[in-house]
């Protein structure tokens, strides 16, 4: 798809521009050259540094003689780099899970400590241990289940308030309210995540340990609450955007019927817009799943299943704090659960990213009115 | 532009790496005299007290007159030269500009495992561990063990640690099968040890830190023995803020990091009771260890100026000793010498 | 014209019955108020005032609030005043009364009666049924205010009479924490407070559709404060924790300024030791991630708008910048500690914290580039065109100086994103926890000699030392401090996060002031 | 916003007046204009009238001292050039004005005996009473049925919500009623009558005009405003709208803005010709201004010589 | 693109055009209504002629065989009702429709000799040589002096860059010359003399417009296309525009389009009549179209019948 899409493009890009030889042979210098950077970059060859040298000389000479003509092919590469790097951390990051994918099977999704059955057939194998480096047992389940558990909770706090907070900025507000509002949530958006850690870390895990005495510092509750805290600001923000898109005319249409304020934005801008702030949410799930530094710090971290499932003041560990928790000592094949690990997290962002992206292309169709 | 001489810089460390063997002029992983290129260190949170004082010293390069961190003429050290001038200028190395060190040491933290895993990946000069590579890397097979050269800068007496409440409330004391027994999830509750009604916290450290691996090794007789804490961190210092800000902690660590409302209790181990500040340093305390300086495919001269600077009677009384750790023996102290390389002048 | 009619088009004076419900909110945000100063130790929950604990105290003001919700429903239901209520609270409040009268009985049942899920289950069903009931069969007056009257009612009696008091404790079977009365009590009260003020305003316009209006308005205001109050108190505390060690030992002299903690590393011989390491270092990182990404992003998002036909290209174009816009930190931290560092000297480097910042900073760049490029209306592009002139010139002398205003908040609102970013740098520039001054990187090394081997001139701009080597920055060195803060306090990590928000929210404040000021400028 | 304009503000406008109009108002001064139309006398009663009504927005005086009395069951046009705030003043008389910002009205409307911008006014009844049709459609992107029952089922006059219906207590037999009144009101009950699901979104853009206008009826308004109703709309659909407006003016009192003269022409009872800068300049009888108007402005806007 | 349309094409595009121009073409064919206009001859050359022009978008046929000579230095005024296609011709004529996607032209338009549709057009040098002016003001968002010169500079007529001023060499005497010429032109000096390094967008509508004028003439065209130049403006700039018009047609071959057929009667010398369906159903001089066309429809478009 990707091939097709490049030859296409490079098809209506020769169209346009009547291309002579020296343009084309100094373009197919220049590739060559940037090719052979990247090549040697990946396969370290030590070759940078004079392909990139050629690839400069190449462009002087493009610049020079054809402007309009380099800049497009210029730009076109940054797009195509674009492409390239997503690409390069997709394909690296399968290709070093793979070891531990075809070490663990199935099991590296579904394996757990002791095995399930249900009325005595076993569902889910048991490995004896989620996550040992010694015997080489790796088990995704429990890092699963506690991004599960986090991310639930995140989205608990943060779809409700965060989806008020964009009904709020974008029809309730006076102008007053929303111009100290909506920059407030902005820089909400921009506290980093270590600050959030240093403050869970010393303060916020030592008052939930003594308000709720639980037996270990650090829980899922916890967690789940400071990223819900921290992912409001995404959905606020993607929310109030498309509420935003419900045209005015529509709402004008609604007041002038005689209905209040509150029943024009329930029953007319919240449905019309329920696409994007579906939307949002999702998006501000993907930040909650991403969420790592802050979890980490207050994680326990330890890979295991809290007991019952539901218990959220459980002290264990998520996709990301699991990552971040055992990169530095992981040998070969624990780094490439790590990767694993990275590459559950990867899709599922990836997933909910683009679903979020197609409901908001819904959205926009809808309202054109197809 | 920056690619090639990151190229060119492993190529010649891989090459210097063949000829191996042990204090021949500019091998391993740094450069030659005049690079300016700083020596790193990462991994073990046990080590780094020792490794980043002296490190922190060493960069600040302090004249022969400072009493406070060098004073030449307390350790049969007669010198008029810096700090790190001296140390460095034993190998020839010799710093640009005046007052700087001949070159920096920058020391990582993390833990063990992460020392030996860069130290053995040429990302690091010098892997700081608190156990030994065997036990960190189960899996590697014997020649990439025999690779590594160990250099022993001190021995920590492993403590065990309570909450205050906890020691307060009485638990000052503990067998060894208790120990095991709490950390198997066998024990749960203080109530069980002579402590109040209060559910144990168990803190552990990250599975492939030093102090987890030996604690396991010396406590279970296993380095891969199965345990479960309630919780697990990464660092020594955040094991230790834990357990200060709980009140039902419990948790295996460093000596030096024992303080403020991190109390460390006896321990009773085949009818001997080890009690902190008394004689942990006992040979018999099982839960002593070695702290590791490990350098990977020989001792290079940089490498060996520094390392050479904490085995020094100056480098134990000062970096060793006032981090609660125990100094190395005269004779281990030797026997560490011997491994560096030889002083060039 | 009758005299409904016309009352239904002009509205009276406000009435006895709105001062009522409008005194009865005043009770429940002194109510609130307490609560939340309970829950932030401002105040002990056995605290006495005027001779009684707090937690009674809370149950005298929800009490009050319940029986006054009551009595607005009643006052309104026997026509004692005018309103316009609907024929039903409605189906939502409904199963929210519901859930919330089952979790009551349920928890009453279960807990504090101690009958199994064969009692306690039915009874709460029955309850919560009941409490659906009222809120569905009667009219709206009642069934909107007599639940959460009710509701209120009880949790106040319930502190009244200390069943739950200060010496309370319930610790669940399932879960591994005990519910405390420093948590429960406030938390009660602040739910039985906001579900009765609620009714109240509805009775304060009326009921009906501006009743519900009014109800509803006033709890997504109060979220919107509570959201906002989130920064302040987040912003205030780091200030107040951080402002004290951020000026410990400052002093403005005859040599100039002297400001310990940001002129000094970490070192045995400082006074007040600082984090001038961290500051440089974020400083390149942020400098060479904009070098990086900012022309790749923008050349980009040119080509994007101005050159690319919508089709393939463009989607696999746009799927790959939302993937990489929403792929976690650390999964890019892991890409680089795997892929990068081994490939950029083998150790972590402040040049792979570049690449990494870099590629997070493509995706934001692109984004509001492709926007703003966007926004830059056609009649630019035709009335250049018109006048003969190329496209590539087009774009450069009038496109992308018009959009520049949107690339330039794009880019400040990204940079204050990636600058606080800390799992990639942890995984591929970190090296000392606690760098001295000397260990900051020293990028620039501008020197230029003639040589007498090819090519004749030893020239350098940049020093590839300082890039090849591990450098810290403000996140770091605040990770360090929760890691590995040997012998230093915990104020020196509150100064650091004080600095780093400095640093970040001045990135956003001035991203988003510029973004403001564009558009005005545009508008007008 | 309720006062009535002081007389030192009447003076002052009615300076800006004469400055910022002297492009426009030649030799004429406000008074003058004013006086031409103030005439108007009509049988029966006003529906709404209005006295001094003065609209900027920010620093821009739209509408300078309107006072017209509009009559109740009856067509009444505006007309005038481009930006002359035709529409500016039809969104007076229900307040939908108050819902742009910028948007500062003074002076009184009344309407039943009430100036509708005294404090307190209900404004949802008010909208309930005074429907509007917008230049351009929009239907809500709902059911063709449940764009015509919105207005009565957020009044409470029709419950056919999911509890209702549970209870087996709903007025789906009144919605169906009322949607099929409405609809054969504004012509369109026998295009739709076999797809009342289907989204209004897919009707087209003719229908979705007369599918407003049928909502608004639904409401049982006493008066109906409509800026432009037929202005995106092609002859035929064009034509059937003013069918429907002529019909209309036998219930309701409609307020039309139009760009076309000849559609005033056409179906107006009485016109107000508003000029550059927001004022009125004529109000009469429709024949009276299109055969023969008082001022001499009014006839070359009529008859083409500029705007 | 460039390929004559072939005859059985044509024969189609009469089929469709009688079919969708049913409701306009009453009783007329579309050959017949060639013929009223084909005869149009003057004096002097033509600097454009077009044949047979035919644009589509898409499915859409916008433009029907239009085949028109327009004579140099005079200006030749495009009328007809919205949707008519007036602003797709005018766009045909210096190739500004390459630029919108769904445009599809065929047919030849010859200036100097030369069909522009021919492969190989250098399509910088011919709008260089055929300006534009568009309906609204479009100033780019920089100073005046820069607005004007913007042409020169980018075709390096002028080089005023830093480094031919660090060099000396630069042409800023030229530049300041060029820029008081086509303000002088364009009528806009004495307003904006002193002030030729502000923004441009600080200038009001009409002087905007001039300004767009003055930056079309400074790359020396010889055709001005306008469309609906003056459609934004008030009538005092509206009439300042036209004036200026009258005056370039001394100099320049001028084509505007214009809803207005009043302001067509004023400034044009001859007047092209195109009816909805994107018919040219009438072209003579404008005395002649205004007094006495030709075509019924023409004369009900012009006495307001219709549109
Ligand atoms: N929302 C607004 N903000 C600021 N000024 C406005 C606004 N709406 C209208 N105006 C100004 O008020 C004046 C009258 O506008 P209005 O829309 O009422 O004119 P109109 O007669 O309806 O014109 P048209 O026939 O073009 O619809 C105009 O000058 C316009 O620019
Ligand atoms: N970019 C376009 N894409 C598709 N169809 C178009 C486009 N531009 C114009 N059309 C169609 O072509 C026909 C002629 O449009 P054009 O803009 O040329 O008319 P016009 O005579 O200039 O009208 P007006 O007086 O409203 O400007 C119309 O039916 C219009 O819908
Ligand atoms: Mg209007
Ligand atoms: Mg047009
Ligand atoms: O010494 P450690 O940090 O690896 O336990």
């Amino acid at each position: 798809m990707a091939e097709s899409s490049l030859k296409q493009s490079f098809d209506t890009f020769r169209a346009a521009e009547d291309i002579d030889a020296s343009a084309l042979l100094a373009g197919a210098v220049g590739v060559v050259f940037l090719l052979t950077a990247l090549t040697s970059f990946v396969l370290r060859l030590g070759l940078e540094v004079p392909a990139i040298v050629g690839f400069v000389v190449v462009l002087g000479y493009g610049w020079y003689a054809h402007q309009g003509l380099t800049a497009k092919a210029v730009t076109f590469l940054m797009t195509v780099s674009t492409v390239l790097i997503l690409g390069m951390i997709t394909v690296f990051l399968v290709l070093e899970s793979l070891h531990a994918f075809r070490l663990m099977g199935v099991n590296m999704l579904v394996g757990m400590d002791e095995p399930v059955t249900v009325f005595g057939v076993t569902v889910l194998p048991g490995l004896g241990n989620f996550w040992q480096p010694s015997s080489a047992t790796y088990s995704l389940v429990p890092a699963m289940w506690g991004t599960f558990v986090t991310t639930l909770i995140a989205t608990a706090v943060a779809a409700p308030l965060g989806v008020a907070c964009a009904l709020f900025l974008a029809e309730i507000a006076p102008n007053w309210a929303r111009e100290i509002v909506k920059p407030g949530i902005e820089i909400l958006a921009g506290i980093p995540s270590i600050v959030y850690g240093f403050i869970g870390f010393t303060v916020l895990n030592t008052y939930v340990f003594q308000n709720f005495q639980t037996p270990s510092q650090g829980s899922f509750f916890l967690v789940g609450g400071v990223i819900g805290v921290m992912a409001l600001p995404t959905v606020v923000s993607v929310a109030e955007d498309s509420l935003d898109t419900v045209p005015d005319s529509m709402k004008d249409g609604a007041l002038a019927l005689g209905s209040t304020d509150w029943q024009t934005m329930t029953s007319i801008t919240l449905p019309a817009a329920f696409s994007g702030v579906s939307a949002a949410v999702l998006l501000g799930v993907g930040r909650a799943i991403g969420e790592t530094m802050a979890a980490t710090v207050i994680l326990g971290n330890t890979v295991g299943l809290p007991q019952p499932l539901y218990d959220v003041f459980g002290n264990n560990v998520t996709l990301t704090t699991l990552i971040a928790s055992q990169y530095g000592d992981a040998g070969e094949t624990q780094l490439s659960a790590l990767f694993a690990a990275g590459v559950v997290l990867f899709v599922t962002v990836l997933f909910l990213s683009l679903t979020s992206l197609r409901i908001e292309a819904k959205l926009k169709q809808e309202l054109s009115g197809d | 532009s920056g690619d090639s001489g990151a190229g060119a810089e492993a190529e010649a460390g891989g090459e210097a790496s063949g000829s191996g063997g042990e204090g021949t002029g500019t091998q391993g992983s740094s450069g030659s005299q005049s690079d300016g290129s700083p020596l790193t260190a990462d991994g073990s949170s046990t080590v780094y007290p020792i490794t980043s004082d002296g490190a922190a010293v060493w960069n600040s390069n302090p004249p022969a007159d400072d009493e406070e961190y060098w004073g030449p003429g307390q350790y049969d050290i007669d010198t008029s030269e810096n700090m790190a001038d001296y140390w460095g200028g034993l190998y020839g190395f010799s710093s640009s500009e005046e007052g700087q060190p001949p070159f920096l040491v920058n020391v990582g933290l993390s833990h063990s495992g992460t020392g030996v895993e860069k130290v053995k990946n040429g990302q690091v000069d010098i892997g700081d561990s608190s156990a030994p590579v065997e036990d960190e890397l189960p899996d590697a097979d014997q020649s990439t063990i025999d690779k590594f050269v160990d250099h022993v800068v001190g021995v920590d007496g492993q403590p065990i640690v309570v909450s205050n409440e906890i020691y307060e409330a009485g638990v000052t004391k503990l067998t060894g099968d208790e120990l095991r027994a709490i950390y198997k999830k066998e024990i749960t509750n203080w109530s069980e040890v002579g402590g109040p009604d209060r559910e144990i916290q168990a803190v552990g450290r990250a599975e492939g830190s030093g102090t987890d691996t030996a604690f396991r090794a010396n406590l279970y007789g296993d380095a891969q023995a199965e345990m479960s804490p309630d919780i697990r961190k990464g660092q020594n210092q955040q094991v230790a803020t834990l357990v200060r800000n709980s009140d039902n902690a419990i948790a295996y660590m460093a000596l030096a990091f024992v303080g403020d409302g991190v109390s460390a209790i006896s321990l009773e181990l085949d009818g001997k009771t080890y009690t902190p500040g008394e004689n942990l340093s006992d040979k018999g305390y099982p839960l002593s260890r070695d702290l590791h300086c490990y350098t990977y495919d020989g001792t290079s001269e940089k490498e060996s100026a520094f390392l050479r600077m904490l085995i020094s009677d100056y480098g134990q009384t000062m970096f060793v000793e006032p981090n609660n750790y125990f100094v190395l023996s005269d004779a281990r102290q030797e026997e560490e010498m011997g491994k560096l390389a030889e002083p060039s002048n | 014209m009758s005299d409904a009619y016309d009352r239904n088009l002009v509205e009276s004076e406000s009435s006895t019955y709105q001062r009522l419900a409008a005194s009865i909110v005043g009770v429940g945000i002194l109510a609130f108020a307490f609560a939340l100063a309970a829950l932030f130790d401002l105040t002990a929950i056995d605290a006495t005032f005027v001779g009684l604990s707090l937690s009674n105290l809370l149950g005298v003001g929800t009490t009050l609030v319940g029986l006054g919700v009551v009595g607005l429903g009643a006052v309104s239901y026997v026509g004692y005043v005018e309103t316009t209520p609907d024929r039903s609270a409605g189906l939502v409040p409904a199963v929210l009364f519901g859930l919330l009268w089952f979790c009551v009985a349920g928890l009453v049942v279960s807990q504090t009666f101690g009958f199994g899920a064969l009692v306690w289950l039915p009874a709460a069903l029955l309850v919560g049924a009941g409490a659906a009931g009222v809120a569905i069969f009667p009219r709206e007056d009642i069934g909107s205010t007599l639940p959460a009257g009710a509701f209120a009612l009880l949790v106040g009696l319930v502190f009244l009479t200390n069943v739950i008091g200060p010496d309370w404790a319930w610790s669940p079977t399932d879960f591994s924490a005990t519910f405390t009365p420093k948590i429960v009590v406030p938390f009660l009260t602040v739910l039985a407070v906001l579900v009765a003020s609620w009714a109240a305003g509805k009775a304060y316009d009326d009921f009906g559709a501006r009743g519900r209006q009014t109800g509803a308005y006033m709890l997504i205001a109060l979220n919107a404060l509570g959201i906002l109050s989130v920064l302040v108190i987040l912003v205030a505390f780091v200030v107040s924790k951080g402002i004290g060690p951020l000026f410990e030992g400052f002093s403005v002299g005859a040599s100039g300024i002297d400001w310990p903690f940001v002129q000094n590393g970490n070192q045995l011989t400082n006074d007040v030791n600082g984090v001038f390491p961290a500051i440089v270092g974020t400083f390149w990182l942020v400098v060479g991630s904009v070098i990086m990404a900012v022309p790749l992003a923008v050349g980009a998002a040119v080509f994007l708008t101005e050159y690319a036909e919508e089709g393939r290209f463009t989607q696999v174009v746009e799927l790959a910048t939302n993937g990489l816009w929403s792929t976690p930190s650390i999964v890019f931290g892991l890409f680089g500690y795997a892929f990068l560092v081994p490939r950029l000297g083998n150790s972590t480097s402040l040049l792979s914290g570049i690449f990494v910042l870099g590629f997070m900073l493509i995706p934001l760049v692109l984004i509001t580039s492709r926007e703003a490029i966007n926004a830059v209306p056609d009649e630019y592009r035709d009335a250049s065109a018109a006048l003969g002139v190329s496209q590539w010139q087009t774009i450069k002398s009038v496109v992308v100086p018009a959009a520049m205003p949107g690339v330039i908040t794009g880019v400040i609102l990204g940079v204050g994103r990636i600058a606080g970013e800390t799992a990639p740098i942890l995984l591929v520039m970190s090296g000392s926890p606690f760098p001295s001054k000397r260990q900051a990187p020293n990028v620039l090394d501008i020197s230029f000699s003639f040589t007498s081997s090819f090519p004749f001139v030893d020239a350098s701009l940049i020093s590839q030392e300082a890039l090849l080597n591990s450098a810290s920055a403000l996140p770091y060195q605040l990770y360090a401090i929760i890691t590995a803060g040997v012998g230093q306090s915990e104020a020196f990590g509150w100064g650091t996060t004080l600095v780093l928000l400095l640093v970040v929210l001045s990135f956003y404040a001035v991203g988003i002031a510029s973004r403001a000021y564009f558009r005005n400028k545009l508008r007008s | 916003m309720s006062e009535t304009t002081s007389k030192a503000q009447t003076q002052a406008d009615a300076q800006t007046g004469q400055q910022s109009g002297g492009t426009t108002v030649e030799g004429e001064t406000q008074e003058e204009l004013r006086e031409e139309w103030v005439q108007y006398e009509f049988d029966g009663q006003p529906a709404i009238s209005t006295r001094d009504v003065n609209v900027h927005y920010g620093d821009d005086h739209a509408l300078h001292d309107i006072s017209i009395d509009i009559p109740k069951n009856s067509v009444t046009a505006l007309i005038g050039p481009s930006g002359c705030g035709k529409s500016t003043f039809l969104r007076c008389l229900n307040r939908m004005n108050d819902r742009i910002k910028a948007a500062d009205v003074s002076g009184e409307v009344e309407f039943n005996g009430k100036n509708i911008y005294d404090k307190g006014t209900n404004l949802v009844e008010l909208r309930k009473r005074i429907g509007q049709v917008f230049q351009s459609p929009n239907p809500f992107p709902k059911s063709i049925r449940k764009n015509i029952s919105y207005g009565p089922r957020k009044h409470g006059d029709i419950d056919v919500s999911l509890l209702s219906r549970l209870l087996g207590r709903d007025d789906s037999d009144e919605e169906d009623e009322l949607v099929e009144r409405c609809l054969r009101q504004a012509a369109l009950w026998d295009e739709v009558k076999d797809r009342l699901d289907d989204n209004a979104l897919g009707l087209s853009g003719g229908q979705q005009q007369r599918l407003c206008i049928a909502r608004a009826l639904a409401t049982d308004p006493e008066v109906l405003l409509m800026d432009e109703p037929a202005s995106a709309l092609d002859p035929i659909a064009t034509s059937r709208i003013e069918d429907l407006i002529s019909d209309l003016a036998e219930d309701y009192t409609v307020v039309i803005v139009t760009h076309s003269m000849q559609q005033a022409a056409r179906i107006s009872d009485q016109t107000a010709v508003f000029l550059t800068g927001g004022y009125l300049v004529e109000y009469d009888d429709t024949d009276k201004i299109f055969e023969n108007p008082e001022s001499q402005r009014v006839e070359d806007y009529i008859t083409g010589k500029f705007g």
